[in-house]
């Protein structure tokens, strides 16, 4: 639940707004130096999602009741936890599962969003106006409150979690569809169209959507982040993925009660959803810079 | 500066509406009303997922470790709670109790939801308070110290904030917790006084206050190109007495605006902190009442917390109209 | 200290008398009424205020409490109680023969919803009937020789009649005893405030002291977190806490101002119930493989760090009459796991390398109660190890969390677990039959987890409780944990403990009662600086 | 007499970028100087560096600096702050936003005060006075208002009012006009001429000619920052001697103007087959003769068009009321008014983009309002338009290319890709005088001119018969409006289009237009040929407009 994207301000970067126009030139070289470790960060993470054979060198399940508790050290980087599993591996094999709860979360959060976002922006007033009731309503159950109603409701799972993190993220990309698509809708090159004669079906795919979701690109960059973040609250709360299966929310859970004893099966997971989201954010404001400069003023 | 000239009297239609809204009172009127129904809106949606839960919530009342009701009890129950009766009638019954601040018994705790949370919502306020006001301290130390300043100060400045906003509770909780009172024992694990106010806060504080930061710095770097801060040096006024008296106010605005939104999210994450440092308050309630399916206490929290939100956005509101007069019209204008 | 506050700091040095009490515990009672539902937790607390007929010692022994002394007829089926004279409920009514009547009959109504005292009482119980102003008599259908041990748990404290007729939900917020406390207020997720009953004087023989307490008060907290617990020891904030996490034990050790106090509950230790209901468990051979697969004692030993022992026997090691020779039945033997399961005709494999017969997956449901104070981690690390365990016998073990609700329908429901895990504190070998006997199976009330029973099992528990004789008692309890061990219904894995742990520089003489390991408060004093 | 303020050879780089090259300059006491340049030519550069203003980032080096005895190149930071605002009173550029919105006017004109010590008593008096001296109504109320409730001109009083509270030696008023109407521009420089006849020295920066020639005593003419030429005002304005001040003065367009060239670019020279391509409808349509609108049936038709809107607080206000006109083939039909008199409202209006309240449209004698859009999407091409603001109509997605592309009828060539349409797209371009390469660019590479061109093209790729043009040229400079009239003139001419101008540059509206509609409040005061309305008004509306225009010789008749 850090205070990323879904804040209604970042919800509506507004076409209307002043451009804000950072200096760029005596940061670049630090700029393209950050862009490339969170690069290769998101890679790495992509790559242990896809393949995670290739960097754990251990079953992720497999107990060694022999060696619970093992500090790190060079047999097991990230040390063991209480079964004498390997942390690195069960950290490498979570990010599959905790990287599909993120994106199906985004998903789920932008198709919603997208469907009330476009009804609102281009539904009648009457439609706005409840839409926007409807994402008012939403955005006073507070993230995770929402979550934890659906998991009080239909119990805990990693497909519970993935919907209460999607429907929890929902309004603030909502709000955002909604007022970009007004804004796009409002702003003078679609009056321009208009005036060109052509059909309001072609100025929609032509012109008004793809506008209204250029914004959305660089916001699932950042939203995939938090949506791994929220995942990882939900899991840290046991209301998440079940042990023993290797996921980061769920490892933080188990973490929790021996981290006097075993700081490190907290302190590992947890640094790589902070350096994994961090990363994300990084690429995300660059992409957003870069589509700033490149096409929009 | 002529087209009051071209004033035509309104119709009779909007007539109540657009006498609502030309004082500031009707505004706040109008606000308030718009606020009952959100609040309307929510006690339903979670009165009717609460329908959706499988399984029989009599057995969740009579559950426990070691709970054995036999079906006389369980019938007891259900008619006890009224869960025999048709979902209209129970919805109505719920509505009826909410407008008397009804808010049904705990199926656990066996007592008054409304009781509960009445305690409970005390200390959950007080540690959201101390962290909006680190958050604030945050965001504006950092801003008035590193923004548009030239050099090193604004990079490090705004790439701390970045890496602040994106530290999640339950992680930096738990760093918080082990180094500073397991390790190095300078605050307590446990404490109802300030002291163990302190890390808590931080926990939430901290990152709210790096995202806070980014806002207030982005708007401070904005406003301190605006042509009436060149305007004020050329007066003779001092850089220092700008950066307070002019751009400050300007950064403060949109973070004052997210600062509803941010006790919603500060709510979320007393969740997680609440649990993580065992302190009283509504997020331990709540994931209490979600493990136990609680579900009139599920129900409470989500409305309290609503209600909470919907009370800090109001309050929000007025703070940015005392910093910005501009905003004295808009009250009330979403509705 | 180390610069918290002394809760003692202000009184006169010299004297035991006086000052508050923080005492933190993890699990917060549903209901302070012990008789409703008979979980642990208000057990503990019940203590304090409720006062039992009989008090149990160490060895087994019985001495008096309200109770100064009793007759026991020659068939075992009556029992004479005569009351202290003079004991005064906290409400201000007395304390006499009707009063011990009212405490019975309210156990035996069934919207008292009592749970654990129906399961001792109502094999045997008949009624109890006021004999004089002062004297009770409880008669039994059948004898039952634990009784009076049974009678010492604060589960069956006496409460005042008038407070429990005001109905079930004042008597769960505020029950009112003859104890050494009184409840005075319970904050709902925090704490238990109780005050101390000045006019107590009706302490049990075995007491410290007779008379009030010395403690003015006692805050009993609710902190339901580990880490937060100990550390409230340690900070000072809280002078005792109860059930020391198994992970800090290694620092309380460390530290010269705590004190740790280990109780080993007798009963049945914490196991892996099978359920012989499922067609795959219905044989004994499966059931035999699945111990001999699982390492217990490395099991346990993950979970709980060495912190509590392995324990294989049906009987937890401090139960009277409990038999050391079957405490590791089984060990862990993989090969002969496979045997039996080839056997058994588990020889097929499927994709995954899991045991098939007929083309059906050996597969296990391992339900298990999803909230951690229901199913704290080391039990959950322990189902997981179990798991993996199995995992290389071939077994596929899949762990199920639910929700309350569902663990109780579970509980009615049998086809819904194959495996579950539980215990049953109790202080006398009896508690064989309730969890093994026909008779708990056909009153279906979930107690009788494996689903089975051994009729001569039966009998020699039947037999047990009703001699008096203790060598034919311990003769035919060691048989019942033969007869137990063979037939392989659960996989026993630890005596479940309570760790008692006192900031030895702030408080003295808290000592737990051996027969449910309560706390006794009622002689712990504030040390005062200087003294 | 010693000059109050001396540049000698000052010149300012930004991060190693030189933009202003060698100015030297001398302001007397009592004089006014008048700075006049294009946009960029670094006015405000040397403005800001007479009060050490420029920035940490700014580098200025000079032979020698000063203002009323201070050293700029030697002074403390102290020594600076107690020069600005006491010795030399500025008014920024930009009067809309130079006062903090969050503040109440009272108080920004207070801070002067309190920065140089006046106790606080004394300010509240000395606001009121100074907003009074201001020509400011009601100076209590104001000074307890926003600058967002003051109207245009009130705050760029309120700034000068801010600007004087100390009662400096030197003014320094950068385009202080600009962005206000005609009759709120004439009482501000009135103002202003009060002051300097009360002895204050000023510098009047401004690109508007006619601006300076009323109030300075000398002129410096600057270009890409290097002043091109320096002298009393009636000498460089009558007889420039540079070139580039030539241009300028002849790039004014006025009623002199018309008919002759702004910009010294070669007239465009349509092909015939241009002219095809670009829809010359009537073969030989004859370019409108001047002042002899032809008598054939309008293209355009505007009968009693009236429009409201609900105001936020729930109000209807009538912002377009009753306006009729017609508008015949190949002519030009100027609307002049002060902003919000509902100019812009009347063209969305006949682009059929809005629906009048009242009235109706007609184009090509059909209806043309109150249809289905459905109905009039077709007939759309015949009616185009040239906004003020061509970036924002562009989609921030295209290159210039596919913007134009987007705009050809569905007819030429299949796929906006496709080469047919390529083709045209060059075609157009070079029509507009950019080149081919130029529709691989985004708009936002280009230069506000070439923008304006971009969007011309676009709106005559359907070959219209009819162009909306709304204040095509007000954020232009000078020369390069020159540039821009002038390629819209030759193409009219060429194809015969008829022109809806509008504009609130009256010297812009009689230099292109036939025929000529003044509007006041969404009403039309006057309507009448060009020469007509400007020469001999007979509104009072139209004479105080044409009254408050500040070039005299502007105004004398051809
Ligand atoms: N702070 C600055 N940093 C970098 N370049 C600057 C800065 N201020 C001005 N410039 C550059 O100096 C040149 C002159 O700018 P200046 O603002 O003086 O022009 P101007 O004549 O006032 O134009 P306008 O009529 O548009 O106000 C421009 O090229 C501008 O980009
Ligand atoms: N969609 C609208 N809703 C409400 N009011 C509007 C709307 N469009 C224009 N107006 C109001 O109508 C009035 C006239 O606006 P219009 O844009 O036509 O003026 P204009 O003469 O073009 O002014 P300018 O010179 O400033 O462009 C203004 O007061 C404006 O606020
Ligand atoms: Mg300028
Ligand atoms: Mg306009």
């Amino acid at each position: 639940m850090t205070a990323l994207a879904t804040a209604p301000e970042t919800a509506a970067p507004a076409a209307g707004s002043r451009p804000r126009t950072r200096r760029t030139r005596p940061a670049t070289a630090l700029r393209s130096v950050s862009f490339w470790l969170a690069a290769v960060v998101v890679a790495l993470v992509l790559l242990a999602a896809i393949a995670p054979g290739l960097l754990a060198p251990q079953d992720p399940l497999e107990i060694s009741l022999g060696e619970s508790f093992d500090a790190p050290s060079a047999a097991h980087v990230f040390g063991t936890d209480q079964s004498g599993r390997d942390v690195f591996s069960r950290v490498v094999h979570g990010a599959g599962q905790s990287l599909a709860i993120g994106l199906g979360a985004t998903a789920i959060g932008l198709v919603g969003a997208i469907a009330l976002g476009l009804l609102g922006g281009l539904g009648g007033r009457l439609a706005d106006a409840s839409v926007t009731r409807v994402i008012e309503v939403l955005y006073a159950f507070p993230g995770i409150l929402l979550a934890l109603i659906l998991i009080a409701v239909y119990g805990s799972s990693a497909l519970t979690q993935m919907v209460a993190v999607g429907v929890a993220t929902m309004p603030g990309y909502a709000r955002m569809v909604r007022g970009q698509v007004l804004a796009v809708k409002g702003s003078l090159y679609v009056e321009s169209a208009r005036a060109l004669g052509h059909s309001p079906a072609r100025i929609l795919t032509r012109t008004i959507l793809p506008n209204a979701f250029r914004p959305l690109t660089v916001l699932v960059t950042l939203g995939v982040g938090q949506a791994i973040v929220w995942a990882a609250a939900l899991g840290f709360l046991g209301m998440g993925v079940q042990p023993p299966t290797a996921e980061w929310g769920a490892m933080l859970n188990a973490g929790r009660t021996y981290i006097q004893q075993a700081w490190w099966m907290d302190f590992f997971p947890g640094i790589t959803i902070v350096v994994f989201t961090l990363s994300l954010t990084v690429l995300g404001r660059h992409l957003q810079r870069a589509a700033d400069s490149g096409a929009s003023r | 500066m002529t087209a009051e000239t071209a004033i035509a009297p309104s119709g009779p239609r909007p007539a109540l509406l657009a006498r609502l809204r030309a004082s500031l009172g009707g505004r706040i009127a109008l606000r308030i009303l718009s606020a009952l129904v959100l609040l309307w809106a929510v006690a339903t949606i979670v009165f009717f997922l609460q329908h959706l839960v499988p399984g029989d919530p009599a057995l969740a009342i009579l559950g426990g470790a070691s709970a054995n009701p036999p079906p006389e009890t369980v019938a007891a129950v259900r008619a006890q709670y009224g869960f025999d009766q048709p979902l209209l009638a129970q919805y109505a019954d719920f509505l009826g109790g909410l407008v008397r601040g009804d808010l049904g018994s705990s199926y656990t705790m066996k007592e008054p939801v409304a009781r509960i949370i009445a305690e409970q919502i005390v200390p959950t306020l007080q540690l959201t308070g101390a962290s909006l006001a680190i958050a604030w301290a945050i965001a504006i130390g950092s801003t008035l110290l590193t923004a548009a300043r030239p050099g090193l100060a604004a990079r490090i400045g705004s790439g701390l904030e970045v890496v602040l906003a994106a530290l999640p509770h339950f992680w930096l909780g738990v760093v918080l917790l082990v180094v500073f009172a397991v390790t190095l024992h300078w605050l307590p694990v446990v404490d109802d006084g300030p002291a163990g106010l302190v890390l808590p806060a931080l926990t939430l504080g901290v990152p709210l206050g790096g995202f806070l930061a980014q806002v207030t710095r982005d708007e401070f770097d904005a406003a301190s190109r605006q042509p009436f801060v060149l305007s004020a040096l050329s007066r003779g006024t001092r850089p220092r007495d700008v950066r307070w008296r002019h751009v400050l106010r300007h950064a403060a605005l949109p973070g004052i605006a997210l600062s509803g939104w941010g006790l919603g999210s500060l709510i979320s994450g007393a969740v997680v902190v609440e649990v993580i440092f065992s302190r009283q308050g509504i997020g331990q309630v709540l994931v209490t009442a979600v493990t136990s399916q609680d579900l009139p206490l599920v129900i409470g929290v989500t409305f309290v917390v609503a209600l909470v939100y919907v009370i800090a956005n109001i309050l929000t509101d007025l703070a940015a109209v005392a910093v910005d007069p501009r905003l004295r019209t808009s009250i009330g204008g979403a509705s | 200290g180390c610069g918290t506050a002394d809760p003692s700091a202000s009184l006169p040095a010299g004297t035991k008398e006086g000052g508050d009490l923080v005492y933190a515990t993890d699990r917060e009672p549903t209901c302070l009424d012990p008789h409703n539902s008979g979980d642990m937790p208000q057990t503990y607390i019940a203590r304090q205020y409720l006062d039992s007929l009989v008090s149990m010692k160490a060895d087994g022994t019985v001495v008096p409490w309200l109770a100064q002394s009793w007759h026991v007829s020659k068939d075992g089926r009556t029992y004479d109680f005569d009351l202290k004279k003079g004991v005064e409920f906290t409400d201000g009514e007395p304390l006499d023969a009707d009063a011990v009547v009212a405490n019975f009959e309210q156990i035996m109504d069934p919207d008292t919803q009592s749970s654990t005292d129906l399961l001792y009482l109502s094999p045997y119980f008949e009624k109890a009937t006021a004999v004089s102003e002062h004297t009770v008599r409880v008669t039994l259908k059948r004898s039952y020789s634990p009784l009076l041990t049974v009678l010492s748990q604060a589960f069956f404290g006496i409460e005042s009649p008038k407070a429990m007729a005001r109905g079930l939900e004042a008597n769960c917020a505020a029950p009112v005893g003859t104890g050494p406390f009184k409840v005075a207020e319970w904050k709902r997720n925090q704490e238990v405030v109780l005050v101390r009953n000045d006019d107590y004087d009706s302490a049990p023989a075995d007491a410290k002291h007779q008379g009030p307490a010395y403690l003015e008060k006692v805050t009993w907290r609710f902190l339901k977190d580990n880490t937060a617990r100990f550390g409230a020891l340690q900070s000072g904030k809280a002078q005792a806490i109860f059930n020391l996490p198994p992970e800090s034990v290694p620092a309380a050790s460390a530290d010269s101002r705590i004190d740790t106090d280990d109780f080993v509950h007798s009963g049945v230790p914490f196991a892996l119930d099978f359920n012989t209901d499922s067609p795959q468990l219905s044989d004994v051979r499966v059931r035999r493989a699945i111990v001999h697969a699982a390492d217990a004692p490395g099991i346990v030993e993950s979970a709980y760090g060495g912190v509590f022992p392995y324990e294989g026997n049906a009987l937890s090691s401090g139960t009277p009459d409990y038999d050391e020779n079957y405490h590791e039945p089984f060990p862990y033997d993989p090969d002969k796991a496979a045997a039996l399961l080839d056997e058994a005709g588990w020889t097929g494999r499927d994709a995954d390398g899991y045991r098939t017969k007929d083309g059906k997956t050996l597969t296990l449901r391992l339900p298990y109660n999803s909230d951690p104070g229901e199913t704290p981690p080391a039990d959950l690390t322990i189902f997981q190890n179990f798991q993996a365990m199995e995992k290389r016998a071939g077994i596929k073990v899949e762990l199920q969390p639910k929700d309350a609700a569902s663990m109780t329908a579970i509980k009615q429901d049998p086809t819904g677990y194959d495996v579950k895990g539980g215990y049953w504190n109790s202080p006398t070998p009896g508690v064989m039959y309730i969890k093994f006997s026909q008779e708990t199976l056909d009153i279906d009330n979930g107690q009788n987890v494996a689903r089975d029973f051994d009729d001569e099992l039966d009998r020699t528990l039947v037999q047990a409780a009703g001699t008096t004789d203790p060598e034919k008692q311990q003769q035919l309890y060691s048989k019942a944990q033969g007869i137990l061990t063979s037939q392989a219904w659960h996989l026993p894995l630890y005596p479940v403990q309570t760790r008692l742990a006192t900031r030895s520089d702030q408080v003295r003489d808290i000592w737990i009662e051996p027969s449910e390991g309560e706390p006794v408060l009622h002689d712990a004093y504030l040390i005062r600086d200087g003294a | 007499m010693n000059a109050l303020i001396t540049a000698d050879s000052l010149s300012v780089a930004f991060d190693g970028d030189e933009v202003l090259h060698d100015v030297s300059l001398a302001l007397r006491p009592g004089s006014c100087l008048g700075i006049v340049g294009e946009s960029g030519s670094g006015k405000s550069v040397t403005a800001r560096s007479l009060l050490g203003l420029n920035g940490e980032r700014a580098e200025v080096r000079a032979d020698r600096l000063e203002a009323t005895g201070t050293d700029l190149l030697r002074a403390t930071d102290a020594q600076l702050r107690a020069l600005r605002g006491r010795r030399i009173g500025y008014v920024l550029q930009d009067a809309l936003v130079s006062l903090d919105p969050l503040r109440r006017v009272g108080a920004e004109i207070a801070e002067p005060l309190r920065v140089h010590g006046v106790p606080r008593r004394a300010r509240e008096g000395r606001v009121h006075e100074l907003l009074a001296a201001a020509g400011v109504p009601e100076p209590e109320l104001r000074a307890r208002q926003l600058p967002s409730e003051l109207s245009g001109g009130l705050r760029q009083r309120a700034l000068i009012a801010a600007a004087l509270a100390l009662d400096p030696d030197v003014l320094i008023a950068d385009e202080p006009t600009t962005a206000l109407d005609v009759t709120v521009q004439a009482q501000i420089l009135s103002l202003l001429e009060a002051n300097l006849a009360a002895g204050r020295a000023i510098i009047l920066i401004s690109h508007d000619l006619a601006v300076v020639e009323r109030l300075a005593d000398e002129v410096l003419v600057m270009k890409d920052g290097r002043v091109v030429e320096q002298g009393p005002t009636s000498q460089v304005l009558s007889r420039p001697a540079d070139p580039y001040t030539r241009r300028l003065l002849a790039a004014v367009p006025s009623a002199r103007s018309r008919g002759s060239r702004l910009s010294d670019a070669p007239p465009l020279e349509l092909s015939a087959r241009d002219r095809e391509l670009l829809g010359a409808r009537r073969a030989g349509a004859e370019p409108a003769a001047d002042g002899a609108p032809a008598a054939k049936a309008p293209v355009l038709k505007v009968e009693h068009v009236s429009k409201r809107f609900r105001g936020p607080d729930g109000r209807e206000r009538t912002v377009v009321d009753d306006v009729s006109f017609a508008l015949a083939p190949g002519e030009t039909l100027g609307i002049v008014g002060e902003s919000g008199s509902g100019k812009s409202t009347t063209a969305r209006i006949a682009l059929a983009l809005a629906e009048p309240s009242a009235g109706r449209v007609l184009l090509d004698g059909e209806a043309w309002s109150g249809l289905r859009e459905r109905r009039r999407r077709y007939r759309r091409r015949r009616i185009s338009v040239v906004p003020q603001d061509p970036l924002g109509s562009f989609d921030p997605r295209w290159d210039v290319g596919r913007t134009i592309a987007d705009a050809i009828p569905a007819e030429v060539g299949g796929s906006s890709r496709s080469e047919a349409r390529s083709h045209r797209v060059s075609e157009l371009l070079e029509a507009v005088g950019l080149t081919a390469a130029h529709a691989r660019r985004h708009p936002l590479t280009l230069s506000g001119g070439q923008r304006q061109r971009v969007a011309i093209a676009r709106a005559l790729a359907t070959s219209p018969e009819i162009l909306v043009l709304d204040e095509p040229v007000s954020a232009l400079d000078v020369s390069i409006q020159a540039q821009v009239l002038d390629l819209l003139g030759d193409l009219q001419k060429a194809l015969g289009t008829a022109h809806l101008f509008i504009s609130h540059d009256l010297g812009v509206v009689h230099h292109v237009s036939d025929r000529v509609l003044v509007m006041q409040a969404g009403r039309v005061v006057e309507q009448g040929t060009a020469d007509e309305v400007f020469f001999r008004p007979r509104h009072d509306y139209t004479r105080e407009l044409v009254a408050a225009l500040p070039h005299p010789t502007l105004q004398e008749t051809a």
